[in-house]
């Protein structure tokens, strides 16, 4: 883990409110892998003042590239969307604990769940599991058409089903309607995206191992600050805990409370 | 020759600047990424008898150049913290300095009492100024009499010499810095943090589930320099100053208020190589400034 | 239908906003800018009986997302403010809120008595908070006993209500409040300025002449809600809240704190429109937030 | 008076940490004088919090492009060295009363003392007195040879003398220095600097009329609070007062205490 300062090569809007960015320049991205997450300062005085998890989306380590994909929202990241290539962003990662790739076999199916915001950790992760032989499936939930990214290049990867929760693309209804619907069979779930969606998940499919990414506000985003601490499951001291920034953000499916 | 070195009661350090308690954990994150023997000294998370989860989540929010914390002092308890952490930083030549928290004023002195005698513990620091918690903290903070007795009862039991952490929720500071320094401190740290709120529009709540939270970094910075300055007039125990501190130039402005040390909290989230940073560039801060070694800024702003 | 008219004592208001005393002069300055008659009220200048130059300069310096200032009360005295000042301000539809401050209590009377008398002055704003004078001001505003008396005396010789305006630079600011409450206040302004300093490093000496000052700005926002939200559940009297507000945003932030209007201060300093400004955006992000007039936000944090 | 946002055409280094800055595009162009200055604001965020004065070196009503010369020493002036030309900053402006062209008559000489940053507002001022027909004489004190700029530009107008403090240029010494030693003659004095200089020159030609601008740390810029009085000469109550921001920054000399 380090701090550097990463240009930015490329800069462009994907749907409503939502960027991708490309940054280079920095050897943190020998080591990074699917599911980890940077932390990003968005300017260089104290406004905003602290650093913005993002999610790795994709990690093209020939051209020494990392590709973070964020919704513009409140003032940080809509600062960051007015940053241009050239510009530098300051960059502490990797961070976290990433997606296992053990869970799942080859030749064994996995489904790709993702909610919003939520998607964009779930596409180096399909990279490397179509790399190690694993048959992908991705259902993809959005508020509205104009929310839908990277369809098409999870559908390079493998089928893909994109859902929108008012109906204006794709299927009408959750991920999880879409998965009943649709009948989808499969041997693991990972899945990223908001709280109330994962806990949906481990409710619909009890039996079914897999991982959850989750978030949390966070502070340092090593580990030090103790914000971003969640539930051990089953727990009846109330006094384990994980760390979302370390011991996560990726846990297997049952290891936390939701 | 040093420009940097100190010594404070219990404390010699190569440098007064150390992280401040709760925002270094016990260490090992950053020790991953640096020398942790390059500090002047660690002020370690506060510890209480029991293990603590601390308060629900969200625990942190921003705000204008800083943040809101309610992290609820979640530690491991007294015996994890004298059998591991404590342990680990022995790896280090670092002194090491222990907050000591609680609910009741039993619980302090226990903790005081067994943590002073850690090897690598040269001093203690009374947290009465807790503002996440909803016993103990604070409330010993807020008045003079209940910190003198604590500080006294403390004193009686430690090994190495007592620093009391200052609350800034008070309408008189030097009432209570000389309160307490009258009930037997070695030392003041100044300042934890003010009581603040922010408030989610849509959820229409406080965005911290805890509601309230301290408010920290350098929004802060003004309210402990002017604490700093009216305190260090009024006593003769040494101040270690924190609030804000994130370059070279606010450790030189907390000196000048009268600090005697600095303490770095927030600015190790924004980065986390603040600390070594700073230290390698006050020297030649100071050498602008014509300063020979950092001792002559104490209190300059009105010596 | 106007979402944004409200009714506090005294003050009949075309929406909740009003520039903060001491940072919109008499309002001569930004009427050249604007047409004052938008404001929801002014909040004018302090004014004591006698004409005042106020401190020596440096009086004003930049913090972290804040500002100090130490003008030290400046105003050209009672009898010009009614001779002149007022009678401008009855150019524009708009009730001004007059801001009171003197050394004695007497001052303080002498200034209620006839100033609360204006044809226009339709509230007064007792100021015993501004900490950037050696009496009177903050003295009166710290300790619960002092400031129950004033209020007491205010309200006697007062023609119209009286908000009284809080310090936050107090222990307990439920304790204060609710004793002005019982005094006969008949609303509350808070938060003037947070106490707090900044050292010029060559000078080493205070960058404000005055050497403390009044720290004001986004900085001290989450301090200004927390009080407003402890403050607003304890009295049943109305909250003029401010501290820091520079958005549409930050007015429904201290409406759910508890505030039942909202005062502007330094953001003018930062954009002479910043009111006429937050008026009109206020009904789109009350429309954002499917709230059908602003009143229905008071207080949405805790009730 | 007005707030906009001008586009920056050009941002150059002219000395030691010394930058000029041309703006464009904002009507108040038209009605700004010599000696008036403008209050900037730097960053869009909370981080500086407050506008900076700097005075207008050059008006060019044709182009519509004011030119500020200013230090880049804290914060604020540092982060706005770093625009480039293209983004925009905020302007409130124009502010204050300039330096008026009455106290010279065709024909007369004035001179024009400027220390340091003060120099800025003396070019324009020397535009207009030029041709208006008086004839100018111009005494620039810097600290060294690195801080010199502006000379040949002024050189166009009129006699210039160049003084630094550690004579690596020029003649050494002060402004006042120089005045005396090439026995300059003069009907007026126009001059802006730190305040020991302008006190100097208050006292070296005790019997000569002239403006001389102020510098304060200022709040709001336009006269509303009180930040930047200064007392005014002979005042036996010590009441009265002048704001630097809307009454000044340029005084007669004599008028108000330095
Ligand atoms: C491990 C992790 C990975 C993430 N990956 C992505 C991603 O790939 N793409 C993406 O768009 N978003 C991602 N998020 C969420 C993203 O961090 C927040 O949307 C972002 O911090 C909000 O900042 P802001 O400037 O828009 O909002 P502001 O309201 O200005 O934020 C204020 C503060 O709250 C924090 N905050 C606000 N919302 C959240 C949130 N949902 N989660 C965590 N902190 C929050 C901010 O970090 C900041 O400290 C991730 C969060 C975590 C914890
Ligand atoms: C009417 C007027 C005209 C000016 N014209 C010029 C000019 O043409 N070129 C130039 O380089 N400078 C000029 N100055 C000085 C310039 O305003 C300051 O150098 C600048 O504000 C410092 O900002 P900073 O970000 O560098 O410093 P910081 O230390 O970050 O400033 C902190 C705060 O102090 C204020 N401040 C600090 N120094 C001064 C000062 N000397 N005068 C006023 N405020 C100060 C800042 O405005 C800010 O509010 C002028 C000042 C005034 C009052
Ligand atoms: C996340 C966080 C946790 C903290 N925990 C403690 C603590 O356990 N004990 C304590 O005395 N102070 C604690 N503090 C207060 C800091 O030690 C320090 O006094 C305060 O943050 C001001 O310094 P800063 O502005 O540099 O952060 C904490 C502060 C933060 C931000
Ligand atoms: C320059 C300045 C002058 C002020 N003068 C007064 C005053 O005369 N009377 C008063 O009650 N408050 C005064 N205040 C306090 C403000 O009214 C307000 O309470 C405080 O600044 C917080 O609001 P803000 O953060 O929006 O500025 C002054 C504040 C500033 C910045
Ligand atoms: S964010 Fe600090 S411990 Fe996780
Ligand atoms: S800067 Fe506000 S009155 Fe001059």
């Amino acid at each position: 883990m380090i701090v550097a300062n990463m240009e930015i090569i490329s800069q462009r809007k994907i749907a409503s409110d939502v960027y991708e960015l490309v940054l280079k320049g920095a050897e943190l991205v020998n080591y990074a892998t699917q599911g980890q997450f940077l932390h990003l300062k968005v300017s260089e005085g104290t406004d905003p003042l602290l650093r913005r998890p993002i999610s790795i989306a994709k990690i093209d380590k020939e051209k020494g590239e990392l590709t973070v994909i964020y919704r513009a929202e409140g003032k940080g990241t809509s600062m960051l969307a007015l940053k241009q290539a050239g510009e530098e962003v300051s960059v502490l990662g990797p961070l976290g604990n990433g997606f296992s790739l053990n869970g799942t076999k080859r030749g064994e199916v996995a489904v790709l769940i993702g909610g919003g915001i939520g998607v964009p950790p779930l596409y180096e992760l399909s990279l490397q599991l179509v790399s190690a032989g694993v048959k992908v499936i991705h259902v993809l939930g959005f508020a509205g058409s104009d929310d839908v990214f990277y369809e098409e290049k999870f559908t390079k990867l493998g089928e893909t089903y994109v859902a929108t929760m008012d109906g204006t693309y794709g299927e009408a209804g959750t991920v999880i309607d879409v998965i009943d619907k649709k009948g989808l069979s499969f041997d693991t779930i990972y899945s990223c995206g908001p709280t109330p969606m994962l806990k949906a998940i481990e409710k619909s499919f009890p039996e079914k191992k897999g991982f959850l990414s989750l978030e949390e506000r966070m502070g340092c985003g090593i580990g030090a600050c103790f914000a971003c601490v969640c539930h051990v499951k089953n727990d009846p001291t109330r006094n384990a805990y994980k760390k979302i920034c370390t011991d996560g953000p990726v846990f297997a499916i049952g290891e936390v409370e939701l | 020759m040093s420009k940097l070195n100190m010594e404070l009661p219990g404390l010699s350090m190569k440098n007064p600047i150390m992280p401040a308690s709760g925002c270094f954990g016990f260490g090992q994150e950053y020790g991953k990424l640096y020398d942790l023997s390059k500090l002047g000294a660690i002020a370690i998370k506060a510890t209480t008898v029991e293990t603590r989860f601390g308060n629900p989540t969200p625990r942190v929010a921003e705000t204008s150049s800083g943040m809101l914390n309610a992290i609820g002092l979640q530690n491991p308890g007294l015996e994890h913290v004298l059998g591991n952490e404590l342990v680990w930083l022995e790896n280090y030549d670092v002194p090491i300095i222990a907050n000591v928290a609680g609910s009741k004023i039993e619980d302090y002195i226990e903790v005081a009492e067994k943590i002073s005698k850690a090897q690598n513990v040269h001093a203690l620091e009374l947290n009465i100024s807790c503002p996440n918690v909803k016993e103990g903290g604070i409330a010993f903070g807020t008045n003079p009499e209940v910190a003198s007795e604590l500080t006294k009862l403390v004193k009686e039991v430690s090994d190495v010499p007592v620093y009391v952490k200052l609350s800034p929720n008070v309408t008189d500071i030097v009432e209570m810095a000389v309160a307490v320094e009258k009930a037997g401190a070695d030392g003041l740290s100044m300042i934890n943090t003010l009581l603040g709120m922010r408030i989610d529009l849509k959820k229409r709540k406080p965005i911290l589930a805890n509601g309230f939270g301290g408010l920290s970094g350098p929004a802060v910075k003004p309210v402990a320099i002017r604490m700093v300055h009216q305190v260090s007039q009024a006593v003769s125990i040494p101040i270690i100053g924190m609030g804000g501190v994130s370059t070279a130039e606010d450790v030189v402005e907390f000196f000048l208020a009268g600090a005697s040390a600095v303490a770095v909290g927030t600015a190790n989230f924004v980065d986390p190589f603040v600390c070594p940073n700073i230290i390698d560039k006050l020297p030649s801060v100071l050498d602008e400034l014509e300063v020979t070694h950092i001792s002559e800024l104490i209190g300059g702003s009105w010596k």
